[in-house]
């Protein structure tokens, strides 16, 4: 085990995967010469040269295309996007290309793929750069949809993920990129499995659930609510596709109460499946209405106080917490 | 010209026949509704299937879009596991997954046809980047419409391939119309290969397509040419007989401009050719064509009695 | 009053549109020379002229962004995306640009744009051309979303899109054309107010809630309970953004019991919105889950009787409704 | 040659120290965190902003990227509304909701800077559409990044204005690098404005970038052209003398590259000229730059004292 942070986590995994296998290799905008936008991939390119680690043209729609024939040719690429915004630019290719070309041809094709991204608003980039549109993406099959938390998962999904035989749309949240936690680095081919949710705080009065930046939303709240006496249990879903539903639900059948952070739009968003679930799957457990915080049902604003009101913060998480847990 | 023995030319001859019969016959299950989905018939442009396929070496690979029965066909796909696929049959190539859009092999380096325009060209990028990343000696043959060149996607496909030199041969099938749109109303430059400039690419010939031998010999240079230097961009002029698929008012051309090209009909062209530079007969190449009638009908009863798939299958083959 | 299809409809209201205003236009591929693909423009080249019936290039992203740029700039384009399935492509053209620019200006801009799109599957068209991915639009603040079920709403909701002067997505069903009804076509000042849903069918067992084709499923389905004592109402939403939470609420707190009929992916969908809404407002009246038939959860196969499967129907809905009435 | 009077001349020349002033007192404020998200300075590029702004006529438009600072200066906004907006205040142009990347005014005819690369060309597309649409004599000046060019936006674009013959003039603001990305590793073809050949549009100029009036001669013909022709494509040919945004590392370029362009400094090189052809004296010139630093203090005084927009502020503006 190793103290590192989230940026460095995800440097290793990448590191180690590219050294292990040769097919590994990272393509995308910034990513050689300058070092990636978040320093994540700083001094690959001169560590394994430009065959390896590719700089793009500012072509989203062609550096997911591309990967996409890449894996199926039998690379291994890890793609990156910049920021998850630019996924839009590249959606056509990421969920009509990577996601179907395997089922649409029979199972003939196989897309080992991973397309590393950053999410994540609270940064005063303005409304087209502070998207956190992870639903959008989950809701198609096809895909994976990582969303770790800290540097444990990230280092666990990631290697999982690069492993693994699908397309993973792996979502880095950009103002996380400095957290620090411990590491298992001592043994190379640790992995998390795919679409296992984890229990991050143990609770008894209420469910927390959320993912990537709303955990730690969501520990701070749980923190603040203890010292109120109400003891909040944090499920990270981890990932958004396939959705672990077992654990949370498992979760809520113990404290009958759910509160959803997520940093995305609240219509038609995370927390709306989420509560859905467990609709479905706990009915008769529900002493009081899931609760959903999400960011405000408005483009983000440059404006730093006003971008921040409009997002989820743990005072807004107890407050939620408080209205069902009486 | 292209050095091909009597024999090998004899084969494309029937190749092109089939996937006439092929269309044609794919018409009729259409308006009988054992066909469904949409239906882009190959007639008309077999020159160019056939001429750019037979071209290919062994370690080549071929991607299209959504128009590719005679690409399939022309890779060796036997008929009755493309209709068995149009039909919606588990022995289909796709399992009955894809329909007539969605052909591949990936055994024969097919790599399948693609419904959304544009969207199979930085597929081809992707699928090219292996020979210069693993220094293996092939080219992709990347087959497009005129209307795609329109696309975002085309322009940065295009221009990745250039920037890391990739082997990739695209070819425009230039049929003069994106559905029922002219080239000169959707393309500023109606001359598709000088696309080529703005990329410092190669810029290719624009072959006739409708002369199977010709479309031959082009593609088979750009794909030396492809695997030396990097990308080259050329178009085959061709023409489709008939609608963009099937139920095509056809409201944007007149009847007269598709007689007097159906005059220049590539199977028959071909067919002259064998006859009067070849020493076939006519009697030989009727015999092509019944043999072809033939395979299409054991085809279609090999498609009919395969099984359709069931509910579990809707779920296997979305992950690996 | 006139009983027309619904072509017949939105073909109307296109011709009054733009016969009341010079600045009404349509762009798109095929909307000229062919007719539309839906044949809902055949005339229109020939009776208003290529500067008023513009087909274009197959691009997408310029569909959506020239025709954003033609709005804020005093015109007041009725852009078509042939099918919603391509506006994967246009995604950033959409959500990024047409629904932010006058917010990212602080009010400086104004877009009276529409954008006609179809969706829906059903027809054998393979995993990419059989989306029904409205839920991922309307996840978008910024953008107005009509789904019209029928032929007087059709005409009413897209005069009301094309005199708004917001963007809005006008999704028309592909399989629904040749539905009939009444038009008021004797107004040529009929609207349908933006954002207001509409009870299609009363009843006082079960709240079936859904929008375009699910609303006739519904209906059918509320067809065959009706024959088994169980009295269904059925709300057609109409609009998902803005989402009339108040109608479908109204009706479940007098029915206790509601089922979402909805053609998109299951997961992070339109029905996960539906039931996370009842949480929020109708906890104490919920007598049973709120039950979800959506599309399953795969990419829509080519084979006519797989895709079927894939689909809703007013059997499941029957099924759903059964388990939740007893 | 620009037949401009000398008045015009000695205000161009402060334009452009105004928007240098600006530039480092944004940054400085950036340092000191009262401007936050992506701050991108247009230092070094000033005689393309200047240069290609004067030569717009009252009725023409212009549209940008996110690098947008000394479009707005010479369109005329007031520092005090930029400074304003950056600091996120309601008196800011886009009352504190775009931020530096967003400045727009509408009155101005100045549609704004925009965050995705390539977004804004369509719009231009669009917003030239009016001026065929109601016969009206306008042109749309879009500028971008050269790294813009290499996406599908550019290709649809400037196709899809090709076709329909509208007037924009696309004006590629070449300062040789889309972030670290060197113009060769980026695009196929480096003389950008031969792209214009796949679109059968005008291939404009590559004039000299850090030359405010010969950018204003070529955009003033070039304006013309397109009014009366249809698009035309040219390029600028520039350097920015910063960082691509606040804490760009710059491992992608040396020192010395950097300095050798400063010596070249656009505001230095036409205080020459003034001087030298234009009897001013360098003693004016420092006034003007004791004036623009005045300037650009008040409106760091305005913007501070600025309100910050409130919570309901959240929900004014999404719909109309
Ligand atoms: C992105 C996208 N936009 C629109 C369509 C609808 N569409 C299907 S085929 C076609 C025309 C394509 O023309 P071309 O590329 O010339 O090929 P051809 O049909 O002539 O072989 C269009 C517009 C699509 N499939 N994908
Ligand atoms: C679609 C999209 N992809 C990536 C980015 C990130 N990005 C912002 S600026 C930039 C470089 C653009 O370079 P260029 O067009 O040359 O403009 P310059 O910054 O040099 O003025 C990139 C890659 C973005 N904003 N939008
Ligand atoms: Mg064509
Ligand atoms: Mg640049």
């Amino acid at each position: 085990m190793k103290m590192m942070t989230i940026r460095e986590a995800i440097s290793n995994a990448l590191r180690e995967e590219m050294d292990r296998d040769d097919d590994v290799f990272i393509m995308g905008e910034e990513v050689g010469v300058w070092g990636g936008t978040y320093a994540v991939t700083r001094g690959f390119y001169d560590d394994y040269g430009e065959r390896r680690v590719r700089d793009t043209p500012i072509s989203e729609m062609a550096i997911v295309g591309a990967a996409t024939g890449a894996a199926m040719n039998g690379l291994r690429p890890v793609a990156e996007l910049m920021t998850i915004n630019f996924a839009f630019v590249a959606m056509d290719a990421i969920v009509n290309h990577a996601a179907k070309v395997r089922y649409m041809f029979g199972g003939q094709f196989t897309v080992p793929l991973v397309i590393r991204t950053t999410t994540g608003g609270g940064r005063q980039l303005g409304a087209t750069h502070s998207h956190s549109p992870e639903a959008i993406f989950a809701h198609f099959p096809g895909l994976y949809i990582a969303c770790p938390s800290n540097a444990y998962d990230a280092y666990g999904m990631l290697k999982a993920s690069i492993r693994d035989d699908n397309p993973v749309m792996f979502v880095e949240h950009s103002t996380l990129y400095q957290k620090r936690a411990e590491v298992p680095v001592d043994d190379p081919d640790f992995m998390l499995p795919i679409g296992k949710s984890n229990i991050a705080r143990e609770g008894s009065d209420v469910t927390l659930v959320s993912y990537s930046k709303g955990v730690h939303i969501a520990l701070e709240a749980a923190e603040q609510l203890e010292k109120d006496g109400v003891s909040a249990e944090v499920v990270d879903l981890r990932w958004l596709r396939p959705l672990d539903t077992d654990l949370f639900i498992e979760s809520f059948k113990k404290t009958n109460r759910m509160v959803v952070v997520d940093e995305g739009y609240p219509m038609f968003g995370v927390a709306s499946e989420i509560t859905a679930q467990v609709m479905d799957h706990a009915f008769d457990w529900m002493d009081a209405p899931v609760k959903r915080v999400s960011a405000e049902d408005a483009p983000l604003p440059y404006s730093r106080e006003l971008e921040q009101m409009a997002l989820p913060d743990a005072e807004k998480v107890v407050k939620a917490v408080k209205e069902i847990v009486y | 010209m292209a050095d091909l023995s009597k024999d090998t030319l004899l084969d494309m001859y029937r190749n092109m026949v089939v996937i006439r019969r092929l269309e044609e016959k794919s018409a009729e299950l259409y308006q009988q509704g054992l066909i469904g989905g949409f239906l882009h018939l190959y007639i008309g442009q077999e020159a160019t299937g056939v001429g750019a396929v037979w071209a290919l070496g062994e370690d080549d690979h071929v991607i299209t879009a959504y128009r590719d029965h005679g690409i399939a066909v022309s890779i060796g796909i036997e008929p009755k596991y493309i209709l068995a696929e149009m039909m919606g049959k588990t022995t289909g190539v796709s399992k009955g997954k894809g329909g007539s859009m969605h052909l591949a092999d990936k055994d024969k380096h097919f790599w399948g046809g693609y419904a959304i325009v544009g969207g199979h060209l930085p597929l081809a990028t992707g699928l090219a980047l292996r020979a210069r990343y693993k220094d293996e000696n092939f080219a992709v043959l990347c087959l497009m419409g005129d209307g795609s060149t329109n696309i975002g996607y085309f322009h940065e496909s295009l221009n990745m391939s250039a920037v890391w030199d990739l082997p990739v041969v695209w070819m425009i099938e230039n049929n003069q119309y994106g559905m029922g749109t002219a080239v000169d109303r959707a393309s500023g430059e109606t001359e598709l290969v000088k696309r080529a400039v703005g990329y410092g690419m190669k810029e290719g010939p624009r072959v006739d397509g409708m002369d199977v031998l010709a479309v031959y010999d082009a593609t088979k240079e750009a794909l030396e040419y492809a695997k030396k230097n990097g990308p080259i961009l050329m178009e085959s002029l061709t023409y489709r007989f008939v609608g963009h698929s099937m139920g095509d008012p056809e409201r944007y051309r007149t009847k007269e401009e598709v007689h007097e090209y159906q005059e220049g009909d590539p199977i028959r062209i071909f067919g002259d050719k064998l006859i009067g530079e070849h020493k076939v007969t006519q009697e030989q190449l009727d015999v092509f064509d019944r043999e072809a009638r033939d395979l299409i009908n054991e085809a279609v009863e090999f498609a009919t009695n395969s099984p359709n798939p069931e509910f579990d299958d809707l779920f296997v083959d979305i992950y690996s």
